[in-house]
């Protein structure tokens, strides 16, 4: 697989096919929430509609390059994870461009797009958009303490910072999975994957009763489209991240769309019973548990 | 609930300016210390329509400010241009949420200034109405808390218990949400064929929906942690601010209308109204979940107690040419949110010549929560406005 | 009751007693004497919660009546204490100290009916309209009916006819009174 | 100028929107004018519809993807709850609630609007993206309602915003609304929800009507 | 927080296998309740466009409206409603208070305009609707649950036992409670107005007695009435008939409201009330031939206007058939007296047993008078022509009243047959019933007529009180001869009356020959009807009058014949009926005034 056209070609399939399954799993998830709120729910194919629609609209106002720039820094953190992030073990055509240090590179990504979104959206103006931005950039930080410890934990465990290996690595069978060989360190990094996904409790950085939706106030139309389109992208790319990481990747796309789809449904599972933590709560939370967690499982690894 | 007073959160005013004599604040926006916020009043955590002018530093309140007005029709100027009959459909809009009360308010103001005695069967069914009318508004408001920390769920089923008792409203005044039941002089139908079986099958319903409620919300660790001790209220505030209903019940305070100053047939039933002393907004939550059950075990006991059949309307002087004489009367009831007051005064002609509501949101909403919320966070905000039972066009009418 | 109202009409000036119900009594008072009776039934008769203060517009005799309406929780009664205003320069004691939530209603009073209570919080900061250039709305002499009609374009198109007068137009046109 | 002008004459004015200086850190004095919207002040535009076939499949897309503003503006918001919630989830038919108008494509006027709410209507109005459409619920937005002879709301909707679909009832049931949903659906299928386009076609004669009923008109002429 | 407190919420994932509660289909599949407050109906044949839910609508969202098709008339005003629902709340005061119940909501609730929010304004029932055939909906809820009272105020009247052997006034009159009661179950409508022949402001003088303004009232009534007192008692008040409250419940007394007007105010202040204790003359004269309604009425509107007028009358006292037509337990004298003193104190002179014709000829009126107005009514009976009627103890009613009257002594009988099913036949019967037991001590009368029980065109109180007063009513006969024996009457032969009126509704009986009956009686009365006598018209004043059919005088609205000094009114125009009869003299005065002035 030296013909770089081919490979390029391949990630952009796999982006596309990575996007829809990100659309459509947010519409199996607010089915399954809708379900639990004894209603029907939303169609599965509504995220589709609302895609359209948000880049169909005719105006879309801008604050300044920031703001416009904010939506695309986000997009490109999320695409950027995509790039490095290996799809399906052992398959060449899906594993990206992943490569030795894949793991560092990606948690540089999944900050780098929080950044970018915090700019874009502090141009905005709104003070609902800064509360955001600075609640959300707090708890991201506290929510990468446990999560660094975790994969620190994990690389310790299998001397590597490659996905490729450490998925390598849990091969042969379900015991071989992080999970069983390393529980502390999944425990801690499936805490801070609540956290990322920004479901409740931890969801207050848009607390729609509060400051009415954070970051993304201001922004709409195309600029909201691309929002939603990476939030597709980054859902299944985290999962893909802590499915690597901790439950043994996947080998086949069935396997793949299983394991996310199980790994999501986690935060959902959680988000719809609790209410949301104030920050300082969240905060003091993330720094208790899951870190001792995380620090625990560097010191028994 | 066991007393936590360790967990008591009272704000430390000290480091905030100093008020000045009027109450006001000097805070210099300039300083770049401190950000003005506006919640409302398009807001989804703002009940109603109204909306909150918050200085913050950093997430602690400094100074809120309430601005209401912004569902303001000038009720009590419609009315004086309104005959009797045609007063009570315009007052009930006062307040949206729970309607009855006003209509029964109305009322009883026009019967007692004009010297009409109800039928029995009337104010049975009128007690039932205002019950009913009570408990609609708590499935609103029980779950409607945990909506204000982010727990959507028990909206969902709230909302559809409360439609179920809406659907009893229309069968039995023929409105869903404006009822338009109680006239002056009695009240507009009996009770249909095959009712009360369909309410005690929505009763049954309510039952399981307190122990569900109970479950998600009143036992979930972070919704206790979001309200235990959040919000308190000062006893020493109750009488201060004229604090009523739940809001004081919660704080110690056993006001109760019904059982201080009966009316209707509340003399014949057997209740007992819920106090706690904790004065959060968990307590204050927690008070109404109880209010929620006591109204199911009321609704069930007029139901039983009820005469089967009876006149349903005094006979009034024509609608149309109804004159009253010279006079003044207060008469109260108890909303879900606290004591209902009207005051009425008449000048011997067809129309009113004052009609003064007072809603216990006045206070709550106003004077109370702008204090309240002094050092309070900004995320508790809804909550806060919510466990004091705002109800914004009550407030300026 | 009786008893309290003997007491207060010991130390106050007091008329017009109407007994509405066995625990509700009206009362007039004098202005002056007003704000020192509403103190003296809160610390002394236990009048501890305050119900509302209303206003009662007399056009015809030219006064405001403002009604201070004070309840006694323990005792279970009420009063009404009415003080008669003028309506020009109307103006009275502000009495924002002995309960919070007074200072809401003066405001509300200032803007609904345009009587002055100097020294009340925020008294001149509009409370529920915004921008109102007209006379206060509340007062009787304010007709909002015309209001409404020249600012906020009713839907055209509508007429009506008194049955009376069109069977009269209809059946005996040329009848003569 | 006329804005200040009018403030002047006001009675209540907020400190907030006067103009003034601060020095800065640095010694630097800093001219504030809160009125001033530094991005947006210009007219509306008429933005024509793209070509026939591509717009009837955006329209397919938008008509399924209802947002709405969740500005409860009146007495009709109290059957919001239940419109959106398990009884009759309004959710199953693409409407949804959002609670900025930026990313909201419908106003819903649940009924009567006081003069101070249509203020901040009109603004919320105008921050929405186009295409956008009003639905108007009950009487008072038809012809005033209960409220025809009060002072301080609206008589008809029409001369401030123009409106797409209108709901009878005081207050419409949930099902009534879902019916009006639906007939909004159709309407920006068939493509004659323009009510956009409209309000930069008449302009000048709906800020005419705001302006005569909002009396302290303290902010920029347009804000989108 | 512990860890059942973090357990615990998850339990509400249980609802994940339940079936959703959501209505599948809420926009058809959701009726609204069988009260529901829906959209309006109105059965328009039912309605009257009384205008009650205009009245009491809040919002004033009501509009009466003329509908194509449906004309103004009697009882019907010829307007419906047409509801704006731009400011309708649907709180159904206006069908509680639906006189008529015709108004009526469903339970459709769904109605969605594009657009045009004009459309929402419609007339229902007129303009067709989805919701119109709908069965269910709110309708006026319960019995006993009414807006104003639908029974009258009960009137006090004498016991039958006290009343049978007298002519003491039956109908004692309301109390001022019992009035205003009364008065307060008026609507306001005004539908009456139009009934009334004289146009009465009815609802105006009914709110002068809510008000307790009684000298209002009485101005009221001398608008259009100059004889209160009388028409309180005696009117045909079709004002009731078409009363809207007798849609659904009895009809206001309109005519005891007015005679408690009239009672309250004592005659001497009349003058003072009606300020007319100054009448400034014209110096034109008058002459009114004959002291019924119509001339008494045309002499009271003409003496305030200012003419000097005189009356001639052929009997010696004034009243014309009011008087000696009607029994004084229906009108007693004095109250005749109280109305037409007042008319006399305003300077209108009457020249008492005077036969215009015989004592002074038209002619002569015509020299002295600038106008004459003839309101000589019928007074002669009608007799049905059967064989045997011309035997001299079949009486015509008319005769008998006015001798009763008169207090002449007229040949009571023990046995007594009244053929005639008019209020006059009932007058007669139930005047003879009285003679009879004060007589005899016991009343044997029976008291026939074409009509049969349901078509009676007597008042239904009427019969009522006769057969209280022990008279046998029985209706729906047709007379065919009396059976005369030996020179003395011995009954009636009658034969069962099929039907009265043919489809065009003109007067032609059939009868069912086999079906006989024999009324005993040795006294026959006649009271089918009345003629009039217009024989003082000498012929060359004849010849330059115009006659329409049946020979009665053709007259323009003002009741001007067409010698234009010549006014002719009351019964001899319109046939017998008080009202009228002021109603015509009222107008003929006004006539005259402008032909004297114009």
């Amino acid at each position: 697989m030296d013909n770089i056209a081919i490979k390029l070609l391949f990630t952009l399939l796999g982006l596309f096919i990575v996007l829809n399954w990100g659309l459509i799993q947010a519409g199996i998830m607010n089915k399954i929430v809708a379900r639990v709120g004894k209603r029907i729910g939303m169609p599965v194919y509504q995220p589709y509609f609302n895609l359209i629609k948000l880049y169909s609209k005719r105006t879309s106002i801008t604050h300044g390059v920031m703001f416009y720039l904010g939506p695309l820094f986000r997009l490109s953190g999320g695409v950027g994870m995509f790039l490095f992030m290996p799809l399906i073990f052992g398959s060449e055509y899906w594993s990206n461009f992943s490569f030795a240090g894949d793991v560092v590179l990606i948690l540089y990504f999944q900050f780098f797009g929080m950044l970018g979104m915090a700019l874009g959206a502090g141009e905005g103006g709104h003070p609902y958009s800064a509360i955001g931005v600075s609640r959300g950039l707090s708890q991201w930080t506290t929510i990468e303490l446990p999560l660094t410890l975790a994969i620190i934990s994990i690389a310790i465990q299998y001397h590597s910072l490659s996905f490729t290996d450490i998925v390598a690595a849990q091969q042969g069978g379900i015991t071989h999975w992080t999970m069983w060989t390393n529980p502390l360190a999944t425990a801690a990094g499936m805490l801070a994957f609540l956290g990322t996904m920004g479901h409740s409790p931890f969801d207050l950085v848009k607390a729609p009763n509060e400051i009415p939706i954070g970051p993304p106030t201001e922004y709409h139309s195309t600029f909201l489209g691309v929002l939603r389109t990476n939030a597709a992208i980054l859902h299944v790319v985290e999962s893909v991240l802590f499915m690597n990481l901790f439950f043994g990747g996947a080998t086949s796309w069935f396997e793949l769309i299983l394991k996310t789809f199980l790994i999501y449904f986690w935060s959902v599972f959680v988000g719809v019973v609790f209410p949301r933590f104030r920050i300082e709560q969240s905060v003091s939370w993330f720094l208790k548990v899951p870190l001792i967690l995380g620090i625990l499982a560097i010191i028994f690894i | 609930m066991k007393k936590n007073s360790k967990l008591i959160w009272t704000p430390d005013r000290s480091k905030f300016p100093e008020q000045n004599s009027d109450g006001s604040l000097d805070v210099d926006l300039a300083s770049q210390k401190y950000v003005k916020v506006w919640q409302g009043p398009n807001h989804p955590g703002v009940t109603g329509n109204m909306s909150l002018e918050l200085t913050i530093c950093g997430d602690e309140i400094v100074q809120a400010k309430t601005h209401v007005g912004y569902l303001h029709r000038g009720f009590e100027k419609l009315i004086e241009r309104r005959k009797f009959i045609q007063g009570f459909t315009t007052c009930i809009r006062m307040c949206v949420a729970e309607p009855d009360t006003n209509e029964y308010n109305f009322s009883r103001c026009v019967e007692e200034l004009s010297g009409i005695e109800v039928p029995e069967m009337a104010n049975w069914l009128r007690a039932l109405a205002l019950e009913m009318a009570r408990l609609q508004m708590l499935l609103r408001i029980v779950p409607g808390q945990g909506n204000t920390t982010g727990l959507g769920l028990g909206v969902q089923w709230g909302v559809y218990l409360r439609d179920l008792i809406l659907d009893r409203f229309e069968e039995l005044t023929g409105g869903r949400v404006y009822h338009m039941y109680i006239t002056p002089g009695g009240v507009r139908g009996l009770l249909p064929d095959g009712f009360k079986q369909r309410m005690e099958d929505a009763l049954k319903k309510i039952d399981e929906f307190i122990v569900d409620i109970t479950k998600l919300m009143y036992n979930n660790a972070v919704f206790k942690k979001r309200t235990v001790g959040v919000g308190y209220l000062d006893p020493a505030w109750i009488d201060k601010f004229g604090v009523v209903g739940p809001n004081a019940r919660a704080a110690g305070f056993k006001r109760d209308v019904r059982k201080d100053y009966p009316y209707l047939i509340y003399d014949k039933l057997d209740y007992e109204p819920f106090t706690a002393t904790d004065s959060d907004i968990y307590t204050r939550s927690l008070v109404r979940r109880e209010d929620l059950r006591t109204t199911v075990e009321l609704i069930r006991q007029i139901m039983a107690k009820m005469p089967k059949t009876g006149n349903i309307r005094a006979q009034t002087p024509n609608v149309l040419h109804w004159k009253i004489p010279k006079g003044e009367t207060y008469v109260r009831c108890e909303s879900s949110r606290g004591e209902y007051g009207y005051y009425m005064v008449t000048d011997g002609s067809e129309f009113p010549r004052r009609v003064n509501l007072r809603g216990p949101s006045y206070v709550h909403a106003v004077s109370l929560l702008e204090k309240l919320l002094v050092g309070a966070n900004i995320a508790d905000v809804s909550s806060m406005m919510v466990s004091l039972g705002t109800c914004p066009p009550e407030i300026e009418r | 009751m009786e008893q309290i109202l003997q007491d207060i009409g010991k130390q106050f000036k007091i008329t017009d007693i109407v007994k509405k119900r066995d625990n509700l009594n009206f009362i007039t008072c004098e202005k002056e004497q007003t704000i020192s009776l509403i103190t003296y039934l809160r610390d002394i008769k236990g009048f501890s919660h305050f119900v509302l203060l209303s206003v009662v517009d007399w056009i015809e005799d030219g006064v405001f009546q403002l009604v201070y309406f004070l309840n006694n929780p323990d005792k279970k009664i009420d009063i009404g204490i009415r003080t008669m205003i003028s309506r020009e320069n109307a103006t009275m004691t502000s009495a924002h100290h002995l309960w919070e939530q007074i200072a809401t209603y003066q405001r509300e009073l200032k803007e609904m009916y345009g009587i002055d209570f100097p020294g009340s919080p925020r008294v001149d900061e509009s409370f529920i309209l915004e921008g109102w250039d007209d006379i206060p709305p509340m007062r009787r002499e304010f007709d909002t009916k015309k209001y409404s009609e020249e600012n906020f374009f009713p839907r055209e198109g509508r007429e009506t006819n008194d049955p009376e007068e069109y069977m009269k137009k209809k059946l005996y046109p040329d009848e003569e009174k | 100028m006329a804005i200040e002008e009018q403030n002047k004459k006001n009675k209540f004015i907020d400190p907030d929107l006067e103009k003034r200086e601060i020095l800065s850190p640095d010694g630097e004095i800093i001219k504030i004018d809160p009125m001033k919207d530094y991005f947006c002040d210009a007219k509306p535009k008429v933005h024509e519809p793209a070509n026939k076939v591509i717009e009837k499949f955006l329209n397919w897309s938008r008509a399924n993807s209802l947002w709405v503003l969740a500005f409860g503006t009146g007495c009709g918001s109290i059957e919001i709850p239940s419109l959106m919630t398990s009884r009759f989830d309004a959710n199953r038919f693409g409407v949804q609630m959002r609670p900025t108008p930026r990313q909201s494509s419908v106003f819903i006027i649940s009924g009567y609007l006081a003069v101070k709410t249509l203020k901040r209507v009109i603004r919320s109005y105008e921050q929405m993206q186009e295409p956008r459409y009003v639905v108007a619920l009950g009487s008072c937005t038809v012809n005033g309602g209960m409220y025809y002879d009060s002072y301080n709301t609206i008589n008809r909707l029409d001369y401030y915003i123009p409106v797409d679909v209108y709901v009878a009832g005081c207050m419409p049931r949930p099902e009534a609304m879902l019916a009006g949903f639906n007939k909004l659906k159709e309407r920006i299928k068939a493509g004659r929800a323009e009510g956009a386009n409209e309000y930069a076609e008449k302009f000048d004669w709906y800020k005419a009507n705001q302006k005569k009923i909002i009396k302290d008109w303290n902010m920029p002429d347009y804000n989108w | 927080m512990s860890l059942k407190d973090i357990l615990t919420p998850f339990t509400a994932w249980g609802n994940i296998v339940k079936e959703p509660i959501t209505i599948k289909d809420p926009i058809n599949n959701r009726p609204g309740a069988p009260r529901y407050r829906g959209f309006h109906k109105n059965d328009i044949t039912k309605c009257i466009g009384c205008g009650s839910c205009e009245e009491i609508c809040p919002n004033n969202a009501i509009d009466l409206l003329p509908v194509e098709g449906i004309e103004t008339k009697d009882g019907d005003s010829g307007l419906r409603p047409r509801i704006d629902y731009g400011r309708c709340c649907w709180c159904g005061l206006c069908v509680d208070v639906c006189t008529t119940g015709s108004l009526t909501l469903s339970n459709e609730y769904k109605w969605i305009e594009e657009g045009n929010a004009d459309a929402y304004r419609f007339t229902p029932g007129v303009d067709k609707k989805p919701w119109d055939k709908n069965e269910l909906g709110w309708n006026k809820p319960v019995p006993n649950y009414e807006f104003y009272a639908l029974d009258r105020v009960e009137m006090q009247e004498l016991e039958p036992n006290k009343r049978d052997n007298s002519f003491i006034e039956i109908v004692q009159g309301f109390s001022k409670e019992q009035a205003q009661l009364e008065a307060d179950r008026c609507v306001e409508c005004g539908i009456c107005v139009a009934a009334c022949p004289a146009h009465m402001g009815i609802p105006a003088y009914i709110k002068a007695i809510r008000d307790d303004d009684l000298e209002h009232g009485l101005n009221i009534l001398y608008d259009t009435n100059p004889l209160p007192e009388i028409c309180g008692r005696i009117c045909t008040h079709k004002c009731e008939s078409v009363c809207s409250l007798g849609h659904r419940g009895e009809p206001l007394s309109i005519r005891w409201l007015k005679r408690y007007i009239a009672d309250q105010n004592p005659s001497e202040e009349y003058k003072k009330i009606l300020e007319t204790e100054n009448i400034e003359k014209n110096g034109k004269k008058v002459a009114i031939i004959g002291a019924g309604p119509s001339g008494l009425s045309a002499a009271y509107y003409l003496a305030l206007l200012g003419y000097e007028v005189k009356i001639f009358e052929l009997y010696p006292e004034a009243g014309g058939m009011m008087r000696y037509g009607i029994p004084e337990y229906r009108l007693p004298y004095d109250q005749i007296d109280k109305d037409i003193d007042y008319i006399l104190s305003l300077g209108v002179e009457i020249q008492y047993n005077t036969r215009v014709g015989g004592d002074v000829s038209l002619d002569e009126l015509k020299e002295k008078y600038d106008a004459v107005f003839a309101g000589t009514g019928l007074h002669l009976g009608r007799s049905t022509r059967i064989p045997g009627s011309d035997h001299k103890n079949v009486y015509q009613s008319i005769e008998l009243l006015s001798k009763i009257t008169k207090g002449e002594e007229i040949n009571l009988t023990e046995k007594i047959v009244v053929i005639g099913g008019g209020n006059v036949a009932m007058d007669i019967t139930r005047s003879l019933a009285r003679l009879q037991k004060q007589k005899f001590g016991k009343v044997q009368i029976i008291t026939t007529s074409l009509e049969t029980e349901d078509i009676l065109p007597a008042d239904v109180e009427e019969v009522v009180e006769a057969r209280e007063e022990n008279a046998v009513i029985n209706p729906g006969w047709g007379p065919k001869s009396v059976e005369i024996i030996d020179g003395k009457i011995k009954g009636l032969n009658v034969v069962r009356c099929l039907s009265v009126f043919d489809e065009e509704h003109r007067f032609s009986p059939k009868f069912d020959e086999d079906d006989k009956k024999f009324f005993e009686g040795d006294m026959i009365v006649e009271s089918i009807g009345q003629g009039m006598d217009i024989s003082y018209i000498a012929e060359d004043i004849k010849s330059s009058i115009e006659f329409g059919p049946r020979g009665r005088i053709v007259v323009d609205k003002y009741f001007q014949s067409s010698a234009k000094w010549l006014f002719v009114g009351g019964d001899i125009i319109q046939g017998p009926d008080v009202i009228h009869g002021i109603a015509n003299g009222h107008k003929a005065a006004l006539g005259i005034d402008k032909y004297l002035h114009h």
